[in-house]
Order: structure tokens, then C-alpha cells, then sequence
């Protein structure tokens, strides 16, 4: 079956409940990343890279959904992937990785980026049936 | 000084802010405000905002303008107001009914502030300081601040927890304001909302309107109109005046130098100074209220519904504000040039996040329309906050909030942090003197 | 890079993916390639098929090359 | 007591050389050389001028982090409070070596470093974010105007004072944002803006948006068989292993490769360096970025002369405007110098 919708992301809680999902291995760059080359290839973004208040060494996580489309690249898609990048790599130094962060912060970037997603995944009919969506927070 | 506008009678809205103005706090027997002083009884606040099951503990505390005492993390700050006459009650849809706002008399504590501050979600809340460096970045440190503190029970949603915070805050304010109901007035401000039909300025001016764009990007990032999560909304117009009496309400836990926290809202600097001008310079004929959703369609969808209401409101001119950094930018940017190019000019109003250095990219987005932009200043510069005597909250939350890194908080209590941690520090609602400039 | 070139004196022929980029920074004579990743080819054909596409993009750059123009100008076939 | 200063020259200024001299290693000099005499009286009694270091330009920009390095350690002998370097007014080598010798002061010594040149200078689009850099006229005509307002301008930074606009200084736009406090709330300054607009009256944008030039389109070619093609790409192609180091984004160079003899870009040979796109189909086969299998065919053909031996790749990908800037002039010099006839720019 080829998926129509796919959510590219690196935040850990999300992959088990949402249909068609690619985990990337990585820092939010390399969501970035793995979303653009999506876009070559005929993506269309259906949420902002750039969601959430936060500079890219200020957040863990990154979940980006997009839509397979018919014909050749679709452009807005591709200049705000192209900006959002700008803003990323003027600051990769910065960029935050998972090692060294404590458990419970860890916990907090997830929910949020989860929080920020979860109309979106809603909307576009993303949630697995059985899959309840994390509920956050709990500890 | 009343500000008052001449027109037609009937179908004008007309609101008039009685302004009690209060330049200290004091703890007392009988909540009350005189000779400039809010005598607050503590047990009887406490008793209004006891029986939330959300929250464990409820404390509150005072922090008045040139004291070395630190808050943080702060949640939202409120002014209390209460509703003297008129329709409705101040926060409608949240603490009140949905009945409209915006007319009658509304009794204002100018000078006081009911702040909230309580672990929400550890790195999206600000700091206020209310002496030295950091007290120059936020509006916050020239009102006198009922601090209430606020801890949640375990194992509760954070959504719950940010709705009874923010239900806190709301009702510390209003308990506030009714309290002083009989207080000596200082001032009365009249502001009045003119119907279309009435429009009064010489039919020559141009007529504008102010887009307010609000924060809406899911349950933590939002802002309520009458109640309504504005993510759920279309473009809609609303009476400058209905602000006035608390329509606009926020959720937000974003980051705290630019997030428009419901004390700007009913004090917007944008609406206070568009009718300054207004029968002079223009016709102001209202806000259009939008929102700054995730998806890429909603925000395609309102950005062409906003422009289509202005367009049918036959505005020759927007002014534009945004709230927050990064994808809203792509909505402030929309709203540009769709309005631009439907013969709209626009003035933009925003804050930047050009990196520590100042030498990246400001916006995440840009469009040759975008040639009047106003910005409240460069979130990430760096600014260090000496010690205080007394912190209020939590002070190792520094080390974790935006703006903040590990190791912001040092040993001896100085904070090294980037303006975007210090709450209003770059109100995109233009409620600072602070802007930035290219050298 | 285009435009300094350009600037420099000598005539140039964009082959590019994204001709609204292409005409935002400035180039004047533009060619519409076939993908990003593969903006003079495409793996989906054979080798040859592959180089025949190539040839004729690069013949079209050539005959651009050769087309007085005042303005900017997008090459469609 | 007073400032202590180290004033950097090339060659010429020093009064060795010209282009024949401008391969000389290194020195330094106790006390004024050249233009440092004027710089000298424009400081009057605030600062001395201690010592010259001078240096050829071609020897600089072949060897510039040694050459860096040898000058930072002349220097620091001298226990200088800051340094001079210049005016380069448009000498394009002078100006970089003024700009790499200013950068690695400020970074390595942390001490403030002024130059002078003329806005043109691609040492400046290279080093204005990094410090002060006066606005000169494009000749040693304008030495009269430089040296004071450099000279001021460095003692302005030596007493730590505040600077103001680069109008108000003299310095060049460093594109970089510095919050201050105006005398009015954000929101009425909006709002006079908005009015403003509105009269059609003039106002000045606190945020300029990003903007682009334009050129006009040079003539056609007129005789294809008798011309030369040269190939350009943004799309990073490179010899395998990528032997400049060019960056997979914000490229700060570009790499000159030849050809002679390369009748096909193979992935034996040939990768991409970008990290703006996926990168597989590039290094399977460079042709499809860079079709120099198919212009040797036409080339053989007869369609058109020759194709030019080299090729000139970096990466678009986040690159900012100002280096493309600089590598599409450096590029179009070297392919004049050659007798290049027209260019096809492959991008990705």
C-alpha cells in the first residue's frame, strides 16, 4: 500500500500511535533534513516546520507531517523547508541532542512537541484507531 | 486623560475605564484600595481559589517595583478589572458568561498585577525582576504584583494544571478589582466603538483596522476569545473595547519574551494608540481578530479569510501584529502580502530572533511587501541578572526555560540568559520602548 | 553566482529545478530542469533515455544562449 | 598614558614594491611606515602607533593561516591595546588580508581591530560581520578622509564608547541587529509608521526585508561554433572525496577543477558536497547535475567550439548571498581572463 500521509519525526512517543511514521535516528536537524529530501521527491508539508516558540537548540524533538502529491515540487513546501533550514544551520552548533539530557526533561520536550502535533494528527486522521494517544504528564 | 470620540449615540459601544491607581501593596483585614494602596486579605484570597483539585498548594506573595526579589517561572500576568455597569462580566466565556463585553463602566487597579507562576512546562515560562538590569526588559517590574504561587496535584494533566492556573489568575484578578468597587476613582477614560454606519471621521481619512494575530498552535500554545480556543476560529472582527473587559485571554506557554500575556491584551498598546489617531489621522474601525495554526492550510485559510474582511470592511490600511517566533512568521508574512496586493497597505509589528550575535536571519520568513516593520527588539541577546535578595518560585527553572541554558544559573544566583526568558522583554503588541537597529 | 557573472559580461544559462528561485536571484536566461536531486537526468529511465533528456536540455541551454532577450526569460521548449 | 597601536600595511604601502614585491614573508617594524605617519598624527596624543607589520598580498593570500598566525605572534611583542589595519580603499587581496588579520585580532587577542575600505572590497562582504570596518573611496586619493575617521573610530572602541549608526560613525553596514531602547513604545512607533505609510510620506523600516538586484541580460551569442563553454554549478559536484573541503551548506569557497580529458562524470570520480538535497542520484552520476558527458558529444560534434577545461562548483544550499556574490565575480574573472564565451550554471 503506498501511504498517502506520512509524520517524519524523532520524538520517540509518537511512532507507536500514529499511521504511517518514519522515526528518524537523530537531533531535529536531521528531521529537518529527511523532510526536505521528502519534498524533492514530491512531498507536500501539511504542518510548519517551524511550530512551537523555540529556537533549534531550544527543543528536542521535531514531527513533521506531509502528503504525497501528484506532479513536481511543490514550492511553498520547499521555501519553508529552505528557511527553516537557514535558521537551523546558522546555529547547528547549538543544535540539542538527547545525550546528557535528564529523563524527566526529556519527558517535557516530548509532550510538548507531542501537544503541538496532535491537532494536526487529528485532523488529518493520523491516529491509529486502537493507538490512544499518549496521555502526557502522567508521572 | 480621557480619551473620548464623537459619534453617532445608538449603535456606538461605549466603554469607560475607571482607573483606581494603586502604587502599593499592603497585607490587611479587609481587601481594599485607597491612597493608592491595595490592602489585600490574604486568607480571603486564598479561600477564592481554594477547592481546585487540580492543585495542591496555593500561596501568594507581593513583589513591588525596585525590590530585589526575582520571580520566575512566570506563567501570565493579569490586571484586575471588574465590570461596574454594563453587559457581561470581565473574562467572558472563562469567568464569566459569554454575554459581549465592551460597554458600560469597568473599574481598573492601575499599577496592579496578579501574577502567576507555577511549574507548567519546564522550559517555556519567564522571569520578572523587579529591580536592577533585567527590571528595564519587562513591563512587569513597574507594577506593583500579587504573586500567586501555584502547585499542581500528581499524576494531573498539564493541560488541566495550565487551565486551573490560568482560572487562578483570572480569579485573583477579578476578587481584586470587585473588592475595591467602591474605591475613589482617579481617572475615567471613555473609549467608544462606533458602529460602520456611524463612523464619524471625515469621510476623507482612510479607514484601517488592526489585525491581532494570536498565538494558537495547540494546548499550551493558545489564547481565548470569549472562551473559544481561537485554533477553532475563522477571522473575525471584534470592538476594540470588548479587549478592554478581558475577551482575549491567554493559555500560552511559550516562550516568555514574546508571548502577549493577558495583562498586554487588555492594556493592547496597538488599540490605545490607533485611537489616539483615530477622526485625525484615520477612521479606526476595529480589530480583526486571527489566529497562527500549525498546518500549513489553516493558515493559508485564515490568512485569506482575514484579507477578504478587511477587503469587505473596505480598510485602505492593516496594521499587523504578530505572537511568537518561527511559523508565525509564515502567517505574518501571508497576511502581508495578501493584503498588499489587494491594495491594503501594512505596517508590520514583531520581534526578532537574529541569534546572540545579531547576526543571523531575523524573521523565518520575508516578502518584498514587508517594506514598514516595527520590531520590538533581538530576543536572543544576552543579558546577565545579578542575585536578588528573594527569589519568588523556582530558581533553578533557569537553568532549563528558552532563553536559559544549563548553567544560566550560577552559584551565587546571577542568571546569564537571553532576553527571550524575561517576560514581555519584546512585546509583540509593542508594550516596550525596546527595538533593534543594523550596524 | 549567476547574477555576478552575468554582471561580469558574460551571458549565462540557468539549468535549475525551481525557476521561482532562479528569477528571484536574478538569472536572465532560465531553463527548467527535471528534479532537485537530479536536475539534468532521471534514474527512473535507462542510461540512454537518461542522456537523450540531458542532451536536449543542454541543446535548449545552447539555443538560449543564442536568443536575444530584454528580460528575463523562462526557456519552455 | 596612552593607547599602544600596531598598524598592518602590504607592501606597496610600505614603499617595497608593487606586484613584483608581493610575494615578501612577514616583518615588523618599530614605529610608523608609510600611511601609519598620518595615522599617527590623527591619533595625536590618545594612542601611539608602536610598531608596522608588513606583509606582501600574494604572499598572504597563498599562505593566509600561516601567514596569520607568523602576525599575530609579531604583534603580540608589541603588547598592542588594538590594531590598525589599512586603508585597503579597493584593493581586493589588501582587503582580505586587512579583514583576516583584523578577524583573527579581535578573536585571538581580543583586542578591537579597525580597517578602511571601499564597499566594493570583497574583504568586505567577507569580514564586515566580524568588525569596524570605515567606509574609504576607492582609491589612495581618499587617504585624507580615511585615516581620521579610522583613527577615531579605533579610539572610540579603545575607551569603550558606545558607537552610533553606521552613518553617524562612517563604518560600514555590518548587517548585524543591536537592541536599544527609542523613546517611545514599540506600538506607537508602529502606529506613526502605519500613518506615515498611509499619507504616502516617508518613513524608515526598523526590519529591512531581504531584497535582490537585478542585471540586465547580456547579448546573445552570436557564433556558437566558434565559442567557448564553460560549466558552473551551485550543486556542489566535486572530485570523489571531496579534496577542497567545500562545505555541504553555507559553502564559504568554491573549487576549480579541471577536465581536460573527462569525457564522462563517473562515480568513481565524481560526487556531490551539498547537503541541500538528497544526494544519491548526484553521486551515482554526476553528468545529471553537471551534463559534461553530453557537451564533449556536441563539443566533438562541432556544435561549439570548446568546452573550457575547467569546471567551478560550490554549494548553494544556505550559502549566503554575499559569498555567492564573491565567487560568481571571482568565477566570471578568472573565465574572462580565459576567453570564455558564455556559461551554463547548473543548479539544483
Amino acid at each position: 500500500m503506498v501511504c498517502r500521509r506520512l509524520l517524519v519525526t524523532n520524538n520517540p512517543q509518537l511512532c507507536p500511535v500514529v499511521r504511517s511514521c518514519v522515526f528518524v535516528e537523530g537531533t531535529t536537524l536531521d528531521v529537518l533534513l529527511r523532510v526536505r529530501d521528502h519534498v524533492h521527491l514530491g512531498w507536500r508539508l501539511l504542518t510548519h516546520p517551524l511550530y512551537g516558540n523555540l529556537r533549534p537548540h531550544q527543543h528536542l524533538y521535531r514531527s513533521i507531517l506531509l502528503e504525497r502529491q501528484e506532479g513536481s515540487v511543490d514550492l511553498e513546501s520547499l521555501d519553508y523547508m529552505e528557511s527553516a533550514l537557514r535558521i537551523y544551520t546558522a546555529e547547528s552548533r547549538r543544535i540539542m541532542s538527547a545525550d546528557g539530557i535528564p529523563e524527566e526533561h526529556r519527558e517535557d520536550f516530548a509532550f510538548v512537541d507531542y501537544e503541538l502535533i496532535k491537532e494536526s494528527l487529528l485532523q488529518y486522521g493520523m491516529v491509529t484507531a486502537d493507538g490512544a494517544l499518549p496521555s502526557g504528564g502522567r508521572r | 486623560m480621557p480619551i473620548s470620540l464623537k459619534g453617532g449615540k445608538e449603535r456606538t459601544m461605549k466603554l469607560e475605564l475607571h482607573r483606581v491607581k494603586i502604587s502599593k501593596l499592603a497585607w490587611g483585614d479587609a481587601t481594599s484600595a485607597k491612597d493608592g494602596v491595595l490592602t489585600v486579605n490574604k486568607e480571603e484570597l486564598l479561600s477564592v481559589l481554594a477547592g481546585d483539585e487540580r492543585l495542591t498548594k496555593v500561596d501568594v506573595d507581593f513583589a513591588q517595583p525596585g525590590e530585589s526579589v526575582r520571580i520566575l517561572p512566570v506563567k501570565d500576568v493579569v490586571e484586575p478589572r471588574f465590570k461596574l455597569e454594563g453587559a457581561g462580566g470581565v473574562f467572558p466565556g472563562m469567568l464569566s458568561d459569554v454575554e459581549t463585553v465592551g460597554e458600560g463602566k469597568t473599574l481598573v487597579l492601575s499599577g496592579a498585577a496578579v501574577v502567576t507562576t507555577g511549574k507548567i512546562v519546564r522550559f517555556q515560562e519567564g522571569i520578572i525582576d523587579m529591580s536592577g538590569p533585567g527590571a528595564e526588559y519587562t513591563p512587569y517590574s513597574a507594577t506593583c504584583n500579587v504573586v500567586v504561587i501555584l502547585e499542581n496535584a500528581k499524576g494531573i494533566d498539564k493541560h488541566e494544571y495550565e487551565t486551573a492556573c490560568r482560572m487562578a489568575g483570572l480569579k485573583a484578578a477579578a476578587y481584586l478589582a470587585e473588592k475595591c468597587a467602591g474605591a475613589k476613582v482617579d481617572a475615567v477614560e471613555t473609549y467608544e466603538s462606533l458602529s460602520l454606519k456611524d463612523m464619524p471621521a471625515p469621510p476623507t481619512l482612510p479607514k484601517v483596522a488592526y489585525l491581532y494575530m494570536l498565538q494558537s498552535q495547540g494546548l499550551l500554545h493558545d489564547t481565548y476569545l470569549y472562551g473559544v480556543d481561537v485554533k477553532k476560529i475563522l477571522p473575525t472582527y471584534l470592538n476594540p473595547t470588548e479587549v478592554m473587559d478581558g475577551a482575549i485571554v491567554s493559555g500560552n506557554c511559550v516562550s516568555a519574551c514574546d508571548k502577549n500575556n493577558t495583562y498586554v491584551h487588555q492594556n493592547n498598546p496597538v488599540i490605545a494608540n490607533m485611537f489616539k489617531r483615530h477622526g485625525v489621522d484615520f477612521n479606526f474601525i476595529g480589530c480583526i481578530v486571527t489566529n497562527e495554526n500549525v498546518t500549513l492550510l489553516d493558515k493559508r485559510r485564515s490568512s485569506s479569510y482575514a484579507v477578504k474582511l478587511a477587503r469587505t470592511l473596505g480598510v485602505d490600511g492593516l496594521l499587523i501584529s504578530e505572537e511568537g517566533f518561527g511559523n508565525p512568521d509564515a502567517d505574518l508574512i501571508m497576511n502581508c502580502w495578501k493584503a498588499e496586493r489587494a491594495g491594503i497597505k501594512t505596517t508590520l509589528l514583531t520581534d526578532e530572533y537574529a541569534g546572540q550575535d545579531g547576526a543571523s536571519q531575523s524573521l523565518a520568513d520575508s516578502c518584498v511587501e514587508g517594506d514598514a516593520c516595527v520590531t520590538a527588539g533581538n530576543a536572543n541577546e544576552v543579558i546577565v541578572l545579578p542575585p536578588m535578595d528573594k527569589v519568588i518560585g523556582e530558581p533553578e527553572e533557569a537553568n532549563v526555560i528558552a532563553g536559559g541554558w544549563q548553567g544560566s544559573l550560577a552559584a551565587d544566583g546571577t542568571i546569564t540568559v537571553e532576553l527571550q526568558a524575561i517576560l514581555g522583554s519584546t512585546s509583540e503588541l509593542g508594550y516596550t520602548k525596546l527595538g533593534a537597529y543594523t550596524i | 553566482m549567476v547574477k555576478e557573472i552575468e554582471r561580469a559580461g558574460l551571458p549565462v544559462v540557468h539549468v535549475c529545478t525551481i525557476v521561482p528561485i532562479s528569477l528571484t536571484v536574478g538569472a536572465n536566461r532560465i531553463i527548467p530542469a527535471v528534479a532537485i536531486p537530479h536536475p539534468l537526468g532521471d534514474p527512473s529511465k535507462t542510461a540512454e533515455e537518461e542522456k537523450q533528456i540531458r542532451r536536449r536540455l543542454v541543446e535548449r541551454s545552447l539555443k538560449a544562449l543564442q536568443t536575444e532577450i530584454t528580460d528575463q526569460t523562462v526557456f519552455n521548449d | 598614558m596612552s593607547y599602544r597601536i600596531v598598524h598592518y600595511i602590504n607592501q606597496f604601502y610600505a614603499g617595497i614594491g608593487g606586484e613584483e614585491k608581493a610575494d615578501i614573508r612577514p616583518e615588523i617594524r618599530e614605529g610608523v611606515v608609510g600611511p601609519g605617519m598620518a595615522l599617527k598624527g590623527a591619533l595625536g596624543s590618545e594612542a601611539t602607533v608602536v610598531a608596522t607589520v608588513i606583509c606582501g598580498d600574494s604572499y598572504f593570500a597563498s599562505n593566509m593561516e600561516q601567514a596569520s598566525a607568523e602576525i599575530l605572534e609579531m604583534m603580540k611583542q608589541y603588547k598592542p591595546d588594538a590594531v590598525v589595519a589599512g586603508p585597503a580603499f579597493n584593493a581586493g587581496r589588501y582587503g582580505t588580508a586587512c579583514g583576516a588579520i583584523c578577524e583573527a585580532v579581535m578573536k585571538n587577542l581580543g583586542i578591537p581591530a579597525v580597517s578602511g575600505m571601499y564597499p566594493e572590497n570583497p574583504g568586505v562582504e567577507m569580514y564586515k560581520k566580524s568588525f569596524y570596518i570605515v567606509e574609504t573611496p576607492d582609491s589612495a586619493v581618499g587617504m585624507r578622509k580615511a585615516i581620521p575617521a579610522m583613527a577615531k573610530l579605533v579610539l572610540k572602541l579603545l575607551k569603550g564608547e558606545t558607537l552610533g549608526t553606521p552613518a553617524e560613525e562612517g563604518y560600514i553596514e555590518r548587517g548585524i541587529r543591536k537592541n536599544k531602547f527609542y523613546d517611545k513604545l514599540a506600538a506607537e512607533r508602529a502606529v506613526d509608521m502605519f500613518v506615515a505609510k498611509l499619507q504616502g510620506k516617508p518613513f524608515v523600516t526598523e526590519y529591512p526585508m531581504p531584497v535582490f538586484d537585478r542585471v540586465p541580460p547580456n547579448p546573445a551569442v552570436k557564433d556558437m561554433k566558434n565559442a567557448t563553454i564553460a560549466l558552473v554549478t551551485s550543486g556542489g559536484i566535486c572530485p570523489k572525496g571531496n579534496p577542497d573541503h567545500i562545505e555541504a551548506s553555507s559553502a564559504s569557497k568554491f573549487g576549480e577543477y579541471d577536465i581536460t580529458d573527462v569525457k564522462d562524470l563517473t562515480c568513481d570520480d565524481f560526487c556531490t558536497a551539498h547537503g541541500g538535497y538528497d544526494a544519491t542520484y548526484a553521486d551515482q552520476d554526476a553528468d545529471r547535475v553537471l551534463p559534461v558527458d553530453v557537451l564533449r558529444d556536441m563539443e566533438k560534434e562541432g556544435v561549439f567550439k570548446k568546452l573550457y577545461n575547467k569546471f567551478y562548483s560550490t554549494v548553494g544550499n544556505g550559502t549566503a548571498v554575499a559569498s555567492a556574490k564573491k565567487f560568481g565575480a571571482e568565477i566570471a574573472r578568472k573565465l574572462i581572463a580565459d576567453g570564455v564565451t558564455a556559461v551554463i550554471l547548473t543548479s539544483t
